[in-house]
């Protein structure tokens, strides 16, 4: 189809969609009304039931915890995806790897990098891993907890990318690293869930002390997935940035090499 | 016995994430190991949960949040028969993708086997959920596996815009099942779906009911890949790893199917149930439209894979058709015959892998008579197209039959001959196409076939030109066609299905179980009905099979007169349905939208 | 105004999706499918709130106060992670497409077809 | 209150718009990198402080960064 009629076309079924839409939207309560049966329950119950302050966090983890694990699992495949579809392209750097070493090429440690970004992102490192872990740490009794604070620890990961100690830090393999807080992440999720089979109870039961609301150590196996998810969480976007960052440094150093 | 419930998700999940925490040195037969057991004890949880909710339909809360007062809290997972047996064909599919692919890629490595058994703990936990949001996240789940399996072949171009045309269809479809979530949660407050069918039924039907419906169907009939939402599946099809192509061609469509049915059947009843005449109508035309353009589709193919996976689309109008006659007998017709295609269609797939692995190329007229050196894989081969046809005693026929029978019932007496002229008109090219390659039949290759189009751009899946077959390729083909024939050497299948799809169809029921734990009665079978009707039916449709695949073959030495009138007549539309599948994901995303509205228009003058 | 957050969900919806299929440019074509799925985001926030209730975390609330939904929220915050790194697989795919095909725009990419 | 959510969600609508229409992905990771920005406002004035916070970090942040990395690859290659 040409530019236009497609354009066209999609037009024609616009009309019709979005007439559709919007006389759906008409059957929903009023904006600020909603009285929903699930939510209201949940107000009621929930902070007593799992000594969590932050409602959010009680269903994400515990009342709906096997949704989000199965979530945890889409980020999982996700970043396994990546790491196929990148994959190919690992041969090259592998061969990039050995060119640069024969030709002992100094440029590789800091690419293009100057001191002050370096200095700047270096300092900037600490603050960044702090403020993460309150965020994780703190997810079951205010905003935060193991999805926003993994991303946020991923971004100290980019800052060491950044500083240019990148190249210190492949030889440590980032890679397998990575891959291994994927699978504790992911794996220890779903060892919680056994947790509560072992202890005779439902699958993903919390199981442990639920302690006093309100308090870091409280809400039992809440704090936990939060914690594995931040692992998770901040594994997989390191590996999603290491693996495209990879590429752009190794094909610039290539091209100075 | 209950806790197997939970476990039959887990135990794939935790195996994917184990595997891929496993050192790189492990050699390869470790990682393969490791996936087939783990896929295969799946298996055999599924196998048991299956022969158990025969007797006993059992349900599980996580976290132990038990529904009080008929709220639910917390997540459920239910046990009845339909759903474990498309699980279990998921694990067996799983399995024997797994058991195939032990000496297929020539890759090192432990992500392909990730993959999998993410896709096949996605699959289940779809098939099992009482959720409504739960249902949704298995769906993303097993897209995003499915997505990286689709492109798995980094270095083929398409692969890699199959995939993106896949990933980016599928996630529209997602978004509109995920608003037509959040539009049913806005009326109902509730996410669990037998909570949600009690909340909706009685009440009249409105906008909102109507739009919800529309967007949760069309969600689902990307997935499906259901005429106009399609497009994305030939193109997919063509270049994903074969191993893959098995799991989508035998169970990821038609689990989209069958979440139209859990939503309908759970939610939707109590509401539209009234209106069900018109609904009707309009699944079965859908069904219909899908299953023709499908099989003439097929026709102009040269590509097999590709070939198949309009085969697919065609069969899947069929199945929806099925399911649209919304009564119990064609629902369980619909089981049987979606899962005993399913089969005979991966194992096409699987042979078309051998294909590939010994001659290079999955290309009909590249590789004339080139097949000669396999020709037990050409045996397989004409096995499986017949199957398609509906040749008894392949499991095939039986669902068909059942099909036919109900739909003449409801008034919809074509509803049989269009069945067997479809499944005619996709077994034919498969028969035409494998007695070229294994058997050199037809004109020389030189012969100027209508087809310009993609022909040998697929490149093998293993490094090497091979001498030899690997006994389990062959051995795993033949296992997927043997349990299809077996199917249908089940006195009274359909007859001891029945019960359980009454059960599927039992809005009441199902909330019994899930929200106050009443376990169903059990029904008694109904009398089984001789299918000696069908299986003439059967043997006729193979026969015609075999006739319209020599036409295709030798069509060049037909009278120039009854030539140039086809060409005549048929050309400009073939042509013109030919174009619409131009590779381009901004067309297909035009026609999703033209889809929606087409769907939504029918829907609000009939029921609203 | 009460019905303006659903609208303009309803608005993210069909921009997004006009973005997709006149897009020139792959790149661009993900970046639309994550302002549609934001849609999604706004739709499910909105349905959830209500006038003069506090966000539910009992920290500085009573027990018992009103709160707006926290199953809505709940649905959302995991969704908006786990849509990154969907991106970022689309943006993996469009990046190993133009490595092989040398382009960026749709309109040039035509090995399938028919 | 009413006004404020007024006027959030028409810059929300506005900055979607703006996303869509801007057709260079360079300028484009800017502007979706302020469209996140604009989304975590709204949700934070819905109470909902849990989603804006995430929407921050990703929308403005990691989903900017993701597109810049990915052209950067793509220009990379083609040189």
């Amino acid at each position: 189809m040409s530019f236009n009629s497609r354009r066209n076309l999609f037009f024609l079924g616009m009309l019709g969609f979005g007439v559709l839409y919007l006389w759906g939207l008409k059957g929903l309560p009023d904006f600020g009304r909603y009285e929903g049966v699930y939510g209201i329950t949940l107000n009621k119950v929930a902070v007593a039931q799992t000594h969590a302050t932050n409602l959010v966090a009680a269903v994400t983890f515990d009342y709906r915890g096997f949704d989000t694990l199965g979530e945890e699992f889409i980020l999982f495949a996700a970043v396994v995806g990546v790491a196929i579809l990148l994959r190919a392209q690992r041969d090259e750097a592998a061969t990039a790897d050995e060119e640069a070493e024969e030709s002992k090429d100094e440029s590789r440690s800091a690419p293009h990098t100057s001191d002050a970004v370096r200095v700047l992102g270096l300092a900037l490192i600490g603050p960044t891993v702090l403020f993460g872990l309150y965020v994780v740490a703190h997810g079951h009794l205010t905003p935060g907890g193991g999805f926003s604070g993994g991303v946020v620890l991923a971004t100290a990961a980019l800052l060491v990318y950044l500083t240019g100690e990148y190249v210190a830090l492949r030889r440590v393999s980032p890679e397998s690293l990575t891959e291994l807080a994927e699978s504790v992440g992911a794996g220890g999720y779903a060892a919680v869930g056994f947790l509560g089979l072992l202890a005779g109870q439902a699958f993903l039961t919390n199981v442990l002390p639920l302690g006093t609301t309100g308090q870091l150590n409280s809400s039992g196996t809440i704090l936990l997935i939060n914690l594995a998810v931040s692992v998770e969480v901040a594994g997989g976007f390191s590996l999603i940035l290491a693996e495209f960052l990879e590429q752009t440094l190794l094909v610039r150093e290539r091209k100075h090499g | 016995m209950r806790v197997l419930l939970p476990l039959s998700v887990a135990v794939p999940l935790v195996a994917a994430a184990l595997l891929l925490a496993a050192p790189q040195s492990w050699v390869r037969r470790g990682f393969d190991a490791f996936a087939v057991a783990a896929a295969g004890s799946v298996m055999v949880i599924c196998s048991v949960l299956l022969a158990g909710s025969t007797r006993e339909p059992m349900v599980y809360w996580f976290g132990g949040w038990l529904p009080e007062g008929g709220v639910a809290l917390g997540l459920v997972l239910v046990a009845e028969p339909i759903a474990l047996a498309l699980a279990t064909l998921a694990a067996f599919l799983v399995t024997a993708s797994l058991v195939y692919s032990w000496h297929f890629f020539d890759t090192t490595g432990n992500l392909f086997h990730v993959l999998m058994l993410v896709f096949l703990g996605a699959m289940i936990g779809f098939c099992l959920t009482g959720d409504f949001f739960s249902l949704f996240v298995f769906f993303e789940l097993m897209s995003v596996a499915a997505f990286s399996l689709a492109g798995y072949k980094v270095e083929e171009e398409g692969s890699l815009q199959g995939a993106l045309n896949f990933a980016v269809i599928n996630s529209i479809g997602a978004f509109l099942v995920l608003s037509g979530i959040a539009l049913v949660y806005g009326r109902t407050g509730a996410l669990n779906l037998a909570q949600i069918g009690e909340s909706l039924a009685g009440a009249p039907v409105d906008g909102l009911v109507i739009t919800a419906f529309v967007f949760l169907i069309a969600g689902y009939f990307v997935k499906a890949a259901v005429v106009p939402f399609h497009f994305w599946l030939p193109d997919t099809y063509a270049a994903a790893p074969t191993p893959v192509c098995v799991l989508f061609a035998g169970i990821f469509n038609v689990l989209g199917l069958y979440a139209i049915a859990r939503t309908y059947w759970t939610m939707f009843d109590g509401v539209l149930g009234a209106e069900l005449v018109n609904l009707r109508t309009i699944m079965v035309g859908a069904g219909a439209v899908t299953a023709i353009l499908g099989a003439l589709m097929c026709w102009p193919q040269r590509h097999i894979k590709r070939l198949l996976g309009f085969s697919t689309v065609s069969h899947v109008g069929m199945f929806l058709i099925g399911l649209g006659l919304f009564s119990p007998v064609a629902f369980a017709g619909t089981i049987v015959y979606l899962m005993t295609d399913g089969l005979v269609r991966g194992s096409l797939f699987l042979c078309a892998g051998i294909l590939l692995h010994r001659l290079r190329s999955v290309d009909e007229l590249g590789c004339d008579g080139l097949g000669r050196s396999i020709p037990f894989t050409g045996i397989l081969f004409l096995l499986g197209g017949l199957g398609l046809a509906g040749l008894p005693p392949f499991g095939t026929f039986v669902g068909r039959a059942l099909i036919g029978e109900e739909a003449a019932r409801l008034g919809f007496p074509w509803v049989t001959y269009l069945m067997v002229a479809v499944s005619v008109l996709t077994a034919a090219p498969v028969l035409r196409a494998g007695a070229r390659v294994f058997w050199g039949f037809g004109p020389g290759a030189d012969y100027n076939h209508r087809s310009e189009a993609e022909g040998d751009e697929e490149e093998p899946e293993t490094t090497e030109a091979h001498e030899t077959t690997p006994p389990l390729m062959w051995v795993t083909a033949a296992a997927l066609l043997g349990v299809s024939l077996v199917a249908g050497l089940v006195p009274d299948l359909p007859v001891r299905l029945v019960p359980a799809a009454e059960l599927f169809l039992d809005r009441g029921a199902y909330a019994d179980l899930v929200l106050r734990g009443v376990t169903p009665h059990k029904l008694p079978l109904p009398p089984g009905a001789p299918l000696l009707e069908g299986a003439v039916t059967g043997v006729i449709a193979a026969l015609a099979a075999v006739v319209a695949a020599a036409i295709g073959l030798w069509h060049a030495k037909l009278p120039a007169s009854i030539r140039d009138s086809i060409t005549r007549s048929l050309g400009p539309a073939f042509g013109g349905v030919r174009a619409l599948h131009s590779g381009h994901v901004g067309d297909y995303v035009a026609w999703l939208t033209v889809g929606v509205a087409v769907l939504g228009g029918l829907l609000a003058a009939t029921l609203g | 105004m009460s019905y303006l957050p659903f609208a303009v969900a309803a608005w993210l919806f069909a921009v997004g999706l006009y973005g997709i299929v006149t897009s020139r440019h792959l790149i661009h074509l993900v970046i639309c499918l994550s302002v549609l799925q934001s849609s999604t985001y706004v739709l499910l926030l909105a349905i959830g709130y209500r006038t003069g209730a506090s966000a539910p975390i009992f920290v500085e609330i009573p027990p018992g106060a009103p709160v707006v939904d926290p199953v809505v929220q709940a649905l959302t915050l995991t969704n908006s992670v786990v849509a990154a790194t969907v991106s970022a697989l689309l943006l993996a795919l469009a990046v190993q497409v133009h490595k092989k095909a040398g382009t960026f725009d749709p309109d040039e990419l035509d090995i399938l077809h028919g | 209150m009413e006004l404020l959510h007024g006027l959030v969600l028409v810059f929300v609508a506005v900055g979607g718009t703006a996303v869509v229409l801007t057709r260079d992905p360079l300028a484009q990771s800017m502007v979706v990198s302020f469209y996140g920005m604009l989304l975590g406002i709204l949700f934070f004035v819905f109470q909902a402080p849990d989603v804006a916070l995430s929407q921050l970090v990703v929308g403005a942040v990691a989903l900017p960064m993701m597109i810049l990395l990915a052209l950067a690859k793509a220009k990379a290659e083609k040189q």
